[in-house]
């Protein structure tokens, strides 16, 4: 801690601020399909970190198998692990909707499965995602510079954030997933299935790690363990969030300012700590997130 | 002076007010009928002398001591015993130890960790059980008990209690008029040791047990007198009685 | 055919638990390989984890991902107790490893640990103070259910870091491996030997005994009413917050205990014991094995572990697919686990009266209470 | 089970013991547990590596090297005739199980030693039962020293090896600038502690020193500090995934390798080949072994380790060719104990005592001549420094002339030397199994 404020420096505190939006984004969208499925069926998916790696294992098996160029991987894995997680959700989770405490579980096996059943189709060595060259430049705007892929990151981030919001709160479907998440039974009465509500959040939401996983393969190593790594900080944007879009939005873009803006001030890991810590405090005081889902008051 | 007394009590949700300035006085063995159409707000009012809401500003006192804003269990601790509108029992309990669980005078978890035999709790759950007529059905679970039996059961854990005050949120809808009728008879037997505030809308069921009768409208104090007094006021017939009949 | 499921009866449950804990007893009679014995010693620390799981989980309602900490700290301290009795006040007053940290001298929180005693007191005390803490923290503010199973997953997060992070006292990530068994009163205790085994063995039966006791006290009652409905038993005059504490602290407590074991046993903690995925193994266990059960739950330990050790290396490669997938059927199908299955079992061989329950269940299912 | 006489009595004494309550306790001799070997029968030896689990990536090449080294000397007769037999163990990733099936491979399979472990978290936990069970344990990789036991043998590089020669070069090379980055723990800090002697002696400065969490993969906040120090270049010990999010986020934040190249202790062909070569040309390794080594063993080695069924990764690698080496010295070292003690008495404190000075001459050992230092029995090496080309393979640019010697106190003189019997301090006062 000695130096703080020691070797201050504006233009790179000012770094740190802008950076704290890059990693915010990208606990973002780590955690948006864990907070869909979260704030519509409350099911806490703990096989969401091996979601993230399916990603980054579709992008790399279509992109070194088939040549199939990058962006075009990004959309593809999002269907691939989609309908993994739409597999999921029919054959297991579906059965345990009133059991949350199961759910929590159940997902562990489910993500102890996935782990070990991709390495032993690719093996336990790293694989690597190739992103055309322009993406491993960066680009400079007066004392700040960042990576253009990080940019990439952000804005792919915010289109979704835009695009999830549009189809929640715009559309049909998203006024029926509103309804089934506020009162089961009343949506049911209104000829609501809520099953197939649940059936297609789930969907959505392990295509969003999908997408997120693709991502993360450029940035990070492609391995079996990848996810592990990103789970973590994504639940806790979620419970910090208080599992609505808002919130989680909210709360990926707190978390990572204060991560990136302790991180310059201590070390890396001590950051880690006090983030952990302020989010013990913060729950003590708002034990539903910051905005939770209004949910019918039994 | 009442044993429990309820000061300009007001409860609003991001403005949306459901308890207006509302004041109660309780008098001791005394049975108060709580009334009022739908969102009157009789539970709002049970919910915040139980601890379950905290009112937004007001004041409620029990024997002169200040109780707002405490806790559930504080609350109950201090002789305020709640019976549920849906009555909740614990289902997978069988109905004996839905009564013991009840009876809370040892409240302390290191204390309760090496009691297993209650000579007083065996006593008073014979004596509890009797009252609500349940001593056929202790060894069975809760959750296979009729629903009138389920709210005996509820008013028998409220007992095990032994609160100085019952309050009693709809202790009679759902029940058959043979099970009313003994509901009325309990409560009578009641108030002789207790002071019990109900909620209540079934009016046969009210002219048989209220001291007093207090009226509710839109989380406002509407009147407050006999049961005969009340079904000749105005206002009440306008607003209650009235839409009763619709 | 019985009158009764015999599953439910208290006695014959008592007698199970001391049969199941006599025959153990008896297992270094028969052989005494060094290595079976450490290894079921440490078999035993996995029950003890296991049982403190059922308690705080299948009994209290409380799903704790975070046993990890209460078993870590625990660890260490018995780990820089047993350091301690291998330095020498005069001659060699710190552990190797601090002085390759730039530690000038005896760091203070290492100071009590010359003495075994307090060593052991603090051992046990801290984690358990650190759950009071937390518990009081969580429970006042009501988190419960899946929020409270996060919640005690980030913090083991967060005390995985900063032991990781506090290499000069902790030695980071390779961790305490105390060089000598541990001595008591000059008695050392061989962790090679019956006396280990039985040691753990004794321990772990004891806990059982007392918390099979205490859940058929007024306290276990409470306590399974706070798990049905936690909010109609604050209206019995109970602190729902203050059992949930008390459950999990006494959970930490038996965590703790099984951490000083394990070092006494293998000598050596590194914060590998409050990594995540030994804290969820140990809700697998008990998951497996039957959460409600507290013999079902370190049976499910000695399973899953025995397992592991005999059986991973046949299968190697498909080890964690099969640990995975038995996991998930469990949970799909068997939510109250093995020791569920043989309820149910047991439940075939009543004999049905003739007339089946009379009364049908009212139209009270799904209500609770209403605001 | 067998029955043996002994074991009947033992048994028996051991119920007695049990029904005569008060004196529970039957203390088991240790002398029993020592492997015993026979001649002409196989030679027991343990292989403790990961094999799943996220240290599976170095450590399954480095079992595969073990693999195919005791092929090789099987295939050409064993050790005096006896063929050697592994009992290869998956230890999972979890140090609970390295614990756990070490005193297996002690205890139950009797194994005169074993080679094993990667990071130092593992060995820490297996040491104490190797320890009390006075086995051998090889440790084929580098690591930071420190540790002064009398029951392993280490032919990695220490931390007083590793970078002696490589922080000179690019100060030379570079500049006076470096900026230290690595992994939070024991093993880049020490590294760090001997770069910064090596550092000063070049006139070097050091403008900042970060760690990052193990297995994180954000670098945005440190790459931030390291852009506001502008040093001439980065030394790394960044570890495992980290290593690889490192160098990748390195250059997509806009770092150019020309300007401020990486030096490094860690990133050698697996993990360049993991990362992609574009993010890994340029950079520095400091390592005793490359692919590339320019001498004929090497290219006999290369050529037929991937041809052979453990080659099926496509790379040699520091790790694994110190690994190989480890065979070697085993071989070697067990040759002499039984010369010198006859087959039925080598327990594995004798292989130990007569490893002291084994030497793996130039035509077996691929990163040439090595030997076991006959005080604290780490290897002599000659560290080299390659620098990673468009093709993902490293080029030699400057090798030592000579070799250097181990030293695990090097930095803390004040504690003593380690020596074969113990820690030896100043004062003349020793003390064993230092750990």
């Amino acid at each position: 801690m000695d130096s703080l404020f020691g070797n201050f420096d504006l233009s790179a505190f000012a770094s740190a601020l802008l950076l704290g939006i890059s990693i915010g984004s990208i606990w973002l969208i780590a955690a948006l399909g864990l907070t869909i499925i979260y704030g519509t069926a409350g099911v806490i998916n703990m096989a969401h970190g091996e979601f993230l790696m399916l990603g980054a294992y579709s992008s790399y098996m279509l992109q070194a198998y088939f040549g199939v160029p990058f962006f075009l991987c990004i959309p593809a894995s999002f269907v691939i692990v989609g309908l993994v997680g739409l597999i999921m959700e029919r054959g297991l989770i579906r059965y345990l909707y009133n059991r949350p405490l199961d759910t929590l579980l159940a997902t562990w096996g489910v993500s102890l499965v996935l782990m070990q059943g991709v390495r032993l189709i690719f093996g336990s060595d790293p694989k690597y995602i190739a992103v055309p060259q322009m993406f491993q430049e960066s680009v400079e705007i007066g004392f700040f510079s960042i990576s253009l892929f990080r940019i990439v990151v952000l804005l792919i981030t915010a289109l979704l954030v835009a695009m999830i919001w549009y189809l929640f709160y715009r559309t049909r479907f998203g006024m029926q997933v509103r309804a089934v998440t506020q009162n089961k039974e009343m949506a049911a009465a209104f000829g609501i299935n809520s099953g197939r509500v649940y059936m297609m959040t789930f969907a959505l939401g392990a295509g969003l790690a999908g997408v997120a996983g693709s991502l993360f393969g450029v940035l990070n190593i492609v391995l079996p363990t990848m996810g592990t790594s990103y789970v973590v900080q994504a639940f806790l944007v979620v419970v910090v969030g208080g599992g609505s879009l808002v919130g989680s939005v909210a709360a990926g873009a707190g978390t990572g300012e204060l991560q990136s803006i302790f991180a310059y001030f201590t070390s890396d890991t001590f950051a880690r700590f006090l983030l952990f810590v302020l989010i013990v405090i913060l729950l003590r005081y708002k034990p539903q997130g910051l905005f939770a889902i209004t949910k019918a008051r039994r | 002076m009442g044993i429990l007394e309820i000061h300009n009590l007001s409860k609003d949700y991001s403005g949306t007010v459901v308890l207006n300035d509302f004041s109660l006085d309780v008098v001791e063995l005394t049975l108060c009928c709580l009334l009022g159409p739908n969102g009157a707000g009789k539970t709002t009012t049970m919910d915040m002398i139980t601890g379950r809401q905290k009112p937004s500003s007001g004041r409620i006192l029990l024997n002169d001591n200040d109780i707002t804003g405490l806790d559930e269990h504080e609350i109950a601790r201090r002789g305020i015993g709640r019976k549920f509108q849906v009555p909740a029992v614990f289902k997978d309990l069988t109905v004996r130890q839905n009564l013991e669980v009840a009876y809370s005078r040892q409240t302390s978890p290191f204390k309760n960790m090496f009691r297993f035999r209650d000579p007083g709790m065996e006593r008073k759950l014979d004596e509890v059980a009797t009252q609500v007529g349940l001593t056929q059905r202790l060894a069975i679970e809760a959750g296979t008990l009729s629903h009138g039996e389920t709210q005996w059961l509820e008013i028998g854990m409220v007992l095990m209690q032994d609160p100085q005050i019952l309050l009693m949120d709809e202790p009679a809808a759902g029940m058959t008029e043979q099970e009313i009728d003994k509901t009325s008879r309990m409560f009578n037997e009641l108030k002789k040791t207790k002071t019990l505030v109900v909620v209540e809308h079934d009016m046969a069921f009210v002219r048989e047990i209220a001291d007093v009768v207090t009226v509710m409208h839109m989380g406002a104090h509407l009147a407050t007198g006999s049961i005969d007094q009340i079904e000749a006021n105005a206002r009440v017939r306008e607003v209650y009685l009235g839409s009763e009949e619709h | 055919m019985f009158k009764s499921n015999p599953y439910h009866n208290k006695t014959a449950q008592w007698v199970v638990y001391v049969l199941f804990f006599g025959a153990l007893a008896f297992v270094p009679v028969l052989s005494d390989d060094a290595f079976m014995m450490n290894q079921f010693a440490t078999y035993g620390v996995f029950g003890m984890l296991a049982l403190s799981i059922s308690l705080c989980w299948g009994f209290g309602g409380i799903l704790n991902l975070g046993q990890g900490i209460a078993f870590g700290l625990g660890a260490y301290g018995m780990a820089m107790t047993m350091q301690m009795q291998s330095q020498d006040p005069e001659t060699s007053p710190m552990p190797p490893f601090m002085l390759n940290n730039s530690v000038e001298q005896l760091p203070l929180m290492w100071e009590p640990f010359w003495h075994t005693g307090w060593g052991i007191f603090i051992a046990l005390a801290v984690p358990t103070l650190f759950c009071v803490i937390f518990g009081t923290i969580m429970f006042r503010a009501r988190v419960s259910g899946p929020f409270f199973a996060i919640m005690s997953l980030a913090m083991l997060s967060a005390w995985y870091t900063i032991i990781l992070d506090s290499q000069p006292f902790t030695n980071g990530v390779n961790g305490i491996s105390p060089p000598a068994p541990l001595s008591i009163g000059g008695f050392e205790i061989d962790p090679y030997s019956g006396f280990i085994y039985w040691m753990v063995l004794f321990l772990l039966a004891a806990m059982t005994l007392i918390i099979k006791l205490i859940t058929t006290s007024k306290f276990g009652l409470i306590v399974q009413a706070v798990r049905a409905d936690s909010e109609r038993v604050r209206f019995l005059g109970y602190s729902v917050s203050y059992y949930e504490t008390v459950i999990y602290a006494v959970s930490g407590f038996i965590a703790a205990i099984a951490g000083c074991c394990w070092v006494v046993a293998v000598q050596y903690v590194s914060p590998a014991q409050l990594d995540v995925s030994f804290s969820i193994s140990m809700v697998i266990w008990a998951g497996i094995g039957g959460r409600m059960s507290l013999l079902g739950s370190i049976i499910g330990a000695f399973m899953i572990q025995g397992g592991q050790s005999y059986l991973g290396d046949e299968f190697l490669a498909t080890w964690l697919l099969i640990l995975g997938g038995f996991f998930i059927f469990v949970v799909r199908f068997l939510p109250k686990g093995l020791a569920g299955l043989l309820e149910s079992g047991l439940g075939l061989l009543v004999a049905k009266p003739a007339a089946e329950r009379e009364s049908a269940p009212g139209p009270v299912a799904g209500a609770k209470v209403q605001g | 089970m067998k029955i043996s006489r002994r074991g009947f009595l033992k048994k028996t004494a051991v119920a007695a013991a049990a029904i005569a309550a008060p004196h529970l306790w039957v203390p088991v001799t240790r002398e029993a547990w020592g492997a015993t070997l026979k001649k002409g029968e196989p030679i027991k030896i343990g292989i403790l590596f990961s094999l799943t689990g996220s240290l599976a990536v170095p450590e399954e090449d480095s079992t595969l090297a073990m693999q195919y080294a005791i092929d090789e000397i099987n295939a050409a007769g064993g050790i005096n005739g006896s063929p050697i037999e592994p009992v290869i163990i998956d230890a999972k990733s979890d140090f609970n199980v390295y614990s756990e099936k070490m005193k297996e491979l002690i205890l139950r399979h009797k194994v005169i030693a074993t080679f094993g472990c990667y990071t130092s978290a593992s060995r820490k936990a297996v040491l104490p039962a190797v320890m009390q069970h006075k086995s051998l344990l090889y440790y084929p990789t580098c690591y930071e020293g420190a540790e002064c036991t009398q029951n392993t043998i280490c032919t990695g590089p220490l931390a007083n090896q590793h970078s002696k020669d490589l922080i000179p070069f690019m100060v030379q090379n570079f500049g006076k600038k470096v900026f230290f980055v690595g992994s939070d723990y024991v093993w880049p800090k020490e590294s760090n502690k001997n770069a910064k002697v090596w550092l000063e002696q070049a006139g070097g400065e050091l403008l900042g020193e970060e760690y990052i969490p193990l297995g994180s993969s954000e670098f945005t906040p440190v790459l931030n500090k390291i852009k506001q120090a502008n040093p001439d270049f980065i030394f790394s010990t960044v570890v495992g995934a980290s290593d690889i999010a490192f160098h990748k986020q390195f250059k997509q934040e806009g770092f150019k390798v020309e300007k401020m190249p990486i030096a490094s202790l860690t990133t050698g062909e697996i993990e360049t080949k993991a990362m992609g070569v574009e993010y890994g040309a340029g950079h520095f390794l400091s390592a005793p072994y490359f692919q590339g080594l320019d001498n004929p063993t090497n290219a006999k080695f290369v050529e037929k380790f991937l041809g052979s069924k453990y080659g099926k990764n496509g790379t040699t690698h520091y790790n694994m060719e110190e690994t190989y080496t480890s065979a070697y010295v085993f071989k070697y070292g067990l040759e002499k104990a039984i010369a010198d003690h006859g087959i039925e008495d080598v327990t594995s404190a004798k292989l130990r005592d007569a490893s002291a000075g084994i030497k793996v001459p130039d035509e077996v050992s691929p990163e040439g001549l090595t030997w076991i230092d006959p005080e604290n029995f780490n290897t002599w090496l000659v560290p080299k420094i390659g620098q990673c080309q468009a093709d993902g393979s490293f080029k030699i640019v400057k090798q030592a002339a000579e070799h250097v010697a181990p030293d695990p106190y090097s930095i803390y003189p004040d504690l003593g030397k380690c020596t074969a019997k113990g820690l030896m301090a100043p004062d003349g006062k020793l003390r064993t199994n230092v750990i």
